[in-house]
C-alpha cells in the first residue's frame, strides 16, 4: 500500500481501521472503555448488515415477491402463503402474551433440526468415517512390496487404534464398590488411557491450527499498522 | 466398500437409528423398574466438571451471585441443534435449582430461536417452582448475531454481572476462547463444551472445566434431568461397542481380502 | 412454595403428584411410609443417598455442606435457634434409650435446608462485597509481554535484513488445485462459496486473491454464494482486491454474479445441492441471472465446471463434502481453508478416491500456491513475519510452560470461589 | 394436554419426514421434504430477524432505564441503523457498504482474531500449571511440533520436523479425531432421538 494512490476516503478508512485495531488490542490491558466502544460498534455493524442481507436474500425474494406475483404464476395453490404465515407466527414469540401461537412453528423447527442432525450424523459422518476406517486396510500393494506393505499395515493399525481407543475413552458405564466413586472396569480404564493419549495429540494439533490462524491475523494487523504509518509519516 | 451383494446404505442407516431408539426405550424401561436409585451419577464414571457445576450452583444460591449460561450460536432448526438442546436442558436444571435463590441465571445466545427457547425454558422452570413472577425477559438475551460479535457481546455481560460461573454449552467455534478467557479473568468456574472439534481443543486449554466430545451430550444424565437421559447414555455405551466390533471385523475382513 | 419437593432432583411438583414431573422419581414413598431415625442418626433406606448428596438430594462438596454454611452461623438471625436446639445432641439423646423415636425427625437434608435458609437470609440482609474493579494483574502483564514479544518478532523481518527463510514448496494438494483451474475451458462457470467469517480474512484473503487471479486469467464466470451472513460482501471485497492485483475489471453481472447468503447452514446446503435456482431466485442485487448465457444451463452445482469452497470451519467443510460432493459427478471440489481446519479435512484429500480434489491450507498453503503459479506475491511477503511469529509463540509456550510446570509442582490452590 | 400432544405430533411428523428422506428414496417423501427444507431455510432467516429485534429491545431498554453502560448501547444501535440504512438504500454490495465492511468490521474482527493469539498463548502457558498431567504435556508437545514443523526456521533447518508434523496430522490425529467424532455422533443421535420420542420437549413454554 502506498500513500500516493490513496484517496482521502481510503486514507480515512485506513486511519479508522488503525483506531479500531488498537482499540481491540487494548483488551490485553484488561477490559476498558475503548475496547467496549469498538465491540459495540462491531456488534451494531454486523447486525445492521444482517438486516440488509436477509432483506435482499430472503424476505423480499422469498416471502414478499411470491405473494405479489401470486396471480401471475400458474402455481394456483396456497402453498406460497405458508412460509409467510409461519414467519409471522414465529415472530409472535417475541410478544410474551402471544408466545403460545409461535410454539407449533418452534416444534416444526426442532423437528427439522434434530432430523437434520441425526441424518447428517449417520449418513454424513458415521458411515463415511466407519468405511474410511475399514478401508485403511485396503492395500493396492498387497504382494508387491513387502517392506512398504508392513509399514502401511502398522500405520493403518495405529490410526485404527487411535479411533477405537478414543471412542472407548468416552464409555460412561461404571461400577461402584463400597461407597467409592464409580469406576470403570480395569481393562476399559486401560484402553481409555490410550484413548486419552490420542485425544491429547488431536487437540494439540487442532490447538496449533487455531493458534496459527490467529497468528496470521496478528501478523496481518501489525503489518497493516506499520505500512500505514510508514506511508503516512 | 465392495460388498458381494449391495444393500442400500439407507436401509442400514435406518436400521441403525431404529436399533438406537430401541436401546434407549429398553434402558428407560429397565431404569424405571430399578427406580430412582439408578438415576444421576450412580453407575456412571466420574466427570469432575459436573461435580464442579453442582458445587457452583450451590455456591451461586448461597452467595446471591448469578450464573451465566451461554448457549452458542446454532439455531434449533439446523444440524448443530442437538448441542443447543443440551445447553437448554442444563439451563432448565440450573434455573429450577437456582429459583430458590434470589438471583436468576442469565442466558446469552447467538441465534434468535435459541434465544427464544432460552427464555421459554427459564420461564417454565420458574413457574414449575412457583416463582413465575421472578422471570425477566432480559434474563435470556442475544448478544450478537455473527460468531465473533456473539462472543464479544458476551464479554461485557461476564464482566458486569459479577457472575459466579459461566456455563458454555452449545455450538461454538474458535471465538469461544474469548468467552472462556473472560470468565477465567473474573475467577469464575468455567464449564465449557462444544460439538466443534477445534473449539473443544481450545476450550480444553482455556476453560477450567472442559467437557470433551461426547461428555457434553451426557450432561442430562449427570444433571439428573430424567430417566431417558440416563437411558440414552447407557444406549450410547452399547452402540459404542457395536461400532468397535463392526470396525474391527470390517478391517480384518478387508485385510484378509474377503471383500 | 407449595408443592412436593422431589428428593431426587429437587424439582417442585404440584401436590398430589405420585411421581416427579421432572425426573420421574417416586414422590410418595418417603411421605406415605415415614421411616424413623435410627440410633446413629441415619434414616434407613435413605442413608446412602443423603450421605453422598447434600440438601435436596444434590451432591454437595463436604466443605460447603459444613464449613461453608457455618461461617455465617454466628451472625445469622437463626443462629441463636441453633444454640437453643442443638439438633445433633437432641437426636442423639432421644435416640439412645430406645432405638427409634418419632418425636423429632430431623434428617441431614432438613438440617441443611435450615442452614441454607440462614445463609439466604444472611446474604439478603448483609451488604454485598463491592464489585472488583479491574486492576493490572500478573495476567495482564504476561499478556502485554506476549504481545510485545510477538510484535518484535514480526517487525524483525520488516526492519532488518530478513534471515534466510526458505518458502514452503507447493505440495500435491496445492499443485492439483492449480492444475484444475488451468484445465478449465475459457469462460467456464465456476461456483465459489465464501463460507468464512471476516475474522479469518487475513488468513484466507491471500489464497483467495491468488486463486481469483488465476480464475480471472481463464476468464471464468464466477458465481458467488455464502452460508455466512457477511459472506456476500466478503465475496465482493475479494473480487475488488483481485481486480487490483490481476489488473482486470470484473463487472457484475457480465463477468460474475453474487447470489448472496444461504440461510440455515447444512439445511441450506442440501437445498443448494438439489436446486440452486430455487435457493436463489434472484441475485443479491435483485437481478434475474438465470437467463444469462453463462448460467442458462446451470441447475445444480454439478453443472458448474468447478466448485471452490473457502472456509474457516471444519463443520462447514464436512457439510460440503458430505452433502454437496455426492452430487458432483464430474465437477471437482476444491477447498481453501484456515490452518485450524487442516487436521480434520486432510483425510478427505488423502482418501482414495479423493473427496476433495485440491486443498490450500492457511498461509503456508497460500505461499506454496503463489510459488507454484508464480503470479502474485502477497502471502510470500508475509511469510518471514509469520514464521518469526510462530517461532516466537512456540518459544513463549515452551519457556512459559516449563516455568508454570515448575510452579505447579510447588502449589495447589483454589482456582475460583466454590472450587476445591 | 391437547396442546402438548399437538406440539409433539408436529415435531415427530416433520422430524420423520426429514429423517426418512435421508434413508428412503420415495418420490412423495422427497417432494414434501423439499418443501419443508425450503420453509426451514426461510424460517432460519426469520430467526435472524428475531435475534435482531431482541438485540434492539435489550439495548433500547438499557438506554431508557439509563443502566450503566447505556451509552455503549446507544453506539450499538446507531451503528446498526446506519449500516442497515446504507445497505438498504445503496444496495448490499455498494461501495458505501463495502467501505463500512472494509474499514470497521474487517479491522475489528481480524483484531479480535489476533487477540485470540495472545489469549491462546497465555492459556497454553497456564495449561501445564493448571493441569500438570501427562495429558497437558502431550498436548503442548504436539502443539509445538505442529507449529515449528509448519514454518521455516532461521536457526535450525530441520526437515524431520516438518515430516514429523505431516505424520502426526496424517496418522494419530486422524485416528483421534475420528474417535472423538464418533462420540459426538453418538451423543447427537441420542439427543435427537429423545426429542423425536417426545421425551425432551424444548419447544414447550
Amino acid at each position: 500500500m502506498s500513500i500516493a494512490n490513496l484517496t482521502p476516503i481510503d486514507l480515512v478508512g485506513a486511519l479508522v481501521g488503525i483506531f479500531f485495531t488498537l482499540s481491540i488490542f487494548s483488551y490485553a490491558l484488561g477490559d476498558n472503555a475503548l475496547f467496549r466502544l469498538a465491540i459495540h460498534i462491531f456488534i451494531g455493524v454486523a447486525s445492521g448488515y444482517i438486516v440488509v442481507v436477509t432483506w435482499f436474500n430472503v424476505i423480499w425474494p422469498k416471502l414478499i415477491l411470491p405473494v405479489l406475483e401470486w396471480e401471475n404464476t400458474t402455481n394456483d395453490n396456497l402453498i406460497v402463503l405458508v412460509p409467510l404465515l409461519l414467519s409471522l407466527l414465529l415472530l409472535t414469540k417475541l410478544v410474551p402474551r402471544l408466545t403460545t401461537l409461535g410454539s407449533p412453528v418452534m416444534a416444526f423447527l426442532v423437528g427439522i433440526g434434530v432430523a437434520t442432525a441425526i441424518g447428517g450424523a449417520v449418513i454424513g459422518t458415521l458411515f463415511p468415517q466407519v468405511i474410511a476406517s475399514i478401508n485403511l486396510f485396503d492395500f493396492p500393494t498387497w504382494d508387491q512390496n513387502a517392506g512398504l506393505f508392513w509399514i502401511l499395515v502398522i500405520e493403518s493399525s495405529f490410526i485404527l487404534l487411535g479411533t477405537l481407543t478414543a471412542l472407548i475413552y468416552f464409555h460412561f458405564g461404571a461400577h461402584s464398590h463400597n461407597d467409592e466413586p464409580p469406576q470403570r472396569t480395569g481393562w476399559i480404564e486401560l484402553i481409555a488411557r490410550i484413548g486419552k493419549f490420542f485425544i491429547a495429540i488431536t487437540f494439540g494439533a487442532l490447538f496449533a491450527g487455531v493458534l496459527m490462524a490467529a497468528l496470521t491475523a496478528f501478523v496481518e494487523r501489525w503489518n497493516f499498522i506499520l505500512t500505514t504509518f510508514l506511508s503516512v509519516f | 466398500m465392495n460388498l458381494p451383494y449391495q444393500i442400500d446404505p439407507g436401509y442400514i442407516g435406518l436400521g441403525f437409528v431404529l436399533l438406537f431408539l430401541l436401546l434407549i426405550l429398553t434402558f428407560t424401561a429397565i431404569l424405571r423398574d430399578k427406580g430412582r436409585r439408578s438415576l444421576g451419577e450412580a453407575g456412571l464414571r466420574k466427570i469432575p466438571a459436573f461435580k464442579k457445576l453442582w458445587r457452583t450452583m450451590n455456591y451461586s444460591v448461597e452467595s446471591g451471585k448469578r450464573l451465566h449460561l451461554t448457549l452458542g450460536r446454532a439455531g434449533i432448526g439446523g444440524e448443530h441443534s442437538t448441542s443447543s438442546l443440551v445447553g437448554l436442558s442444563i439451563l432448565k436444571s440450573v434455573a429450577q435449582f437456582v429459583s430458590m435463590g434470589d438471583k436468576s441465571p442469565i442466558t446469552t445466545s447467538g441465534e434468535g430461536t435459541l434465544m427464544i427457547l432460552s427464555q421459554d425454558t427459564t420461564r417454565s422452570a420458574y413457574s414449575s417452582s412457583g416463582v413465575a413472577e421472578k422471570f425477566d425477559q432480559a434474563d435470556g438475551q442475544l448478544s450478537g448475531l455473527t460468531p465473533f460479535s456473539y462472543a464479544s457481546g458476551t464479554l461485557p455481560i461476564i464482566y458486569d454481572q459479577q457472575t459466579s460461573g459461566t456455563i458454555m454449552v452449545g455450538h461454538f467455534g474458535s471465538e469461544a476462547a474469548l468467552i472462556a478467557d473472560a470468565s477465567e479473568n473474573t475467577d469464575c468456574m468455567t464449564l465449557a463444551g462444544s460439538d466443534d472439534l477445534s473449539a473443544q481443543a481450545i476450550l480444553v486449554a482455556t476453560a477450567n472445566e472442559p467437557l470433551i466430545g461426547e461428555e457434553l451430550y451426557a450432561a442430562g444424565a449427570y444433571m439428573q434431568i430424567g430417566l431417558t437421559h440416563t437411558a440414552s447414555v447407557r444406549a450410547q455405551d452399547v452402540i459404542r461397542w457395536i461400532l468397535v466390533i463392526v470396525i474391527l471385523v470390517g478391517a480384518a475382513l478387508k485385510l484378509t481380502g474377503v471383500f | 412454595m407449595a408443592g412436593l419437593l422431589c428428593d431426587n432432583c429437587g424439582a417442585i411438583n404440584s401436590p398430589g403428584n405420585q411421581v416427579c414431573q421432572h425426573c420421574q422419581a417416586s414422590l410418595e414413598d418417603h411421605l406415605t411410609q415415614p421411616e424413623p431415625i435410627s440410633s446413629d442418626g441415619d434414616v434407613p433406606g435413605q442413608s446412602q443417598k443423603f450421605n453422598s448428596t447434600g440438601h435436596l438430594g444434590f451432591p454437595v462438596d463436604d466443605h460447603l455442606g459444613s464449613e461453608g454454611y457455618d461461617s455465617g452461623h454466628k451472625q445469622s438471625p437463626l443462629a441463636e435457634l441453633g444454640d437453643v436446639i442443638p439438633i445433633e445432641t437432641v437426636v442423639e439423646e432421644i435416640s439412645k434409650p430406645k432405638p427409634y423415636s418419632l418425636k423429632i425427625r430431623v434428617t441431614d437434608a432438613q438440617r441443611t435446608n435450615i442452614r441454607l435458609l440462614e445463609k439466604l437470609t444472611r446474604t439478603e440482609a448483609g451488604s454485598r462485597p463491592t464489585p472488583k474493579t479491574s486492576n493490572i494483574t500478573t495476567q495482564h502483564i504476561i499478556r502485554i509481554l506476549i504481545m510485545l514479544f510477538l510484535i518484535l518478532a514480526i517487525s524483525w523481518p520488516i526492519f532488518f535484513d530478513p534471515p534466510h527463510l526458505p518458502l514452503p514448496a507447493a505440495d500435491s494438494n496445492v499443485s492439483s488445485f492449480s492444475q484444475h483451474i488451468l484445465s478449465l475451458p475459457l469462460d467456464a462457470p465456476v461456483l465459489l462459496a465464501f463460507d468464512y467469517e471476516p475474522g479469518y480474512a487475513s488468513e484466507l484473503d491471500t489464497s483467495t486473491t491468488a486463486v481469483l487471479d488465476q480464475l480471472m486469467s481463464r476468464n471464468a464466470y464466477l458465481t458467488l454464494v455464502s452460508t455466512s451472513t457477511s459472506g456476500a460482501i466478503q465475496a465482493e471485497r475479494a473480487i475488488s482486491i483481485a481486480e487490483v492485483k490481476a489488473a482486470r475489471i470484473y463487472e457484475a453481472p457480465t463477468d460474475y454474479v453474487n447470489l448472496g447468503y444461504i440461510p440455515g447452514g447444512a439445511t441450506g446446503l442440501i437445498g443448494l445441492s438439489t436446486g440452486i435456482r430455487s435457493t436463489f431466485p434472484l441475485s443479491i442485487n435483485g437481478d434475474q441471472v438465470w437467463q444469462s448465457p453463462a448460467l442458462q444451463d446451470v441447475n445444480t452445482p454439478n453443472d458448474f465446471n468447478l466448485v471452490i469452497v473457502i472456509t474457516d470451519s471444519s463443520a462447514t467443510a464436512r457439510t460440503w463434502v458430505e452433502q454437496v460432493r455426492p452430487n458432483l459427478i464430474n465437477t471437482p471440489l476444491l477447498m481453501i481453508t484456515s490452518a485450524q481446519v487442516e487436521p480434520l479435512i486432510r483425510p478427505y484429500f488423502d482418501s482414495d478416491p479423493a473427496q476433495v480434489d485440491g486443498l490450500i491450507v492457511g498461509l503456508a498453503g497460500s505461499v506454496g500456491y503463489e510459488t507454484f503459479t508464480g503470479r502474485i506475491k502477497e502471502a510470500s511477503n508475509l511469510w518471514g513475519s509469520f514464521s518469526m511469529s510462530v517461532v516466537a509463540a512456540a518459544g513463549l509456550i515452551l519457556f512459559g510452560g516449563m516455568v508454570s510446570a515448575i510452579l505447579a509442582a510447588n502449589k495447589q490452590g483454589q482456582d475460583y470461589p466454590g472450587g476445591e | 394436554m391437547v396442546k402438548r400432544t399437538l406440539l409433539i405430533a408436529v415435531t415427530i411428523t416433520t422430524g420423520l419426514v426429514i429423517l426418512m428422506g435421508y434413508f428412503i428414496n420415495l418420490p412423495a417423501l422427497v417432494s414434501v421434504r423439499k418443501i419443508f427444507l425450503n420453509w426451514a431455510i426461510i424460517l432460519a432467516a426469520v430467526a435472524l430477524l428475531i435475534g435482531l429485534i431482541n438485540l434492539i429491545v435489550v439495548h433500547a431498554r438499557k438506554i431508557i432505564n439509563k443502566e450503566p453502560g447505556s451509552h455503549y448501547s446507544l453506539v450499538l444501535l446507531v451503528s446498526l441503523m446506519v449500516t442497515a440504512v446504507v445497505g438498504i438504500v445503496s444496495g448490499p454490495t455498494s461501495k458505501m457498504s463495502q467501505w463500512i465492511f472494509n474499514n470497521i468490521q474487517i479491522p475489528i474482527e481480524t483484531s479480535l482474531m489476533a487477540l485470540l493469539a495472545v489469549v491462546l498463548i497465555s492459556a497454553a502457558i497456564r495449561f501445564t500449571y493448571r493441569r500438570p498431567t501427562s495429558f497437558s504435556l502431550i498436548f503442548i508437545f504436539t502443539t509445538l511440533i505442529i507449529m515449528l514443523g509448519t514454518v521455516s526456521n532461521p536457526w535450525l533447518n530441520v526437515s524431520w520436523l516438518s515430516e514429523l508434523r505431516l505424520w502426526i496430522t496424517r496418522v494419530p490425529v486422524v485416528g483421534g479425531a475420528r474417535g472423538i467424532l464418533f462420540g459426538v455422533v453418538l451423543g447427537t443421535i441420542a439427543t435427537g432421538l429423545r426429542v423425536l420420542m417426545g421425551a425432551d420437549r424444548p419447544y414447550e413454554d
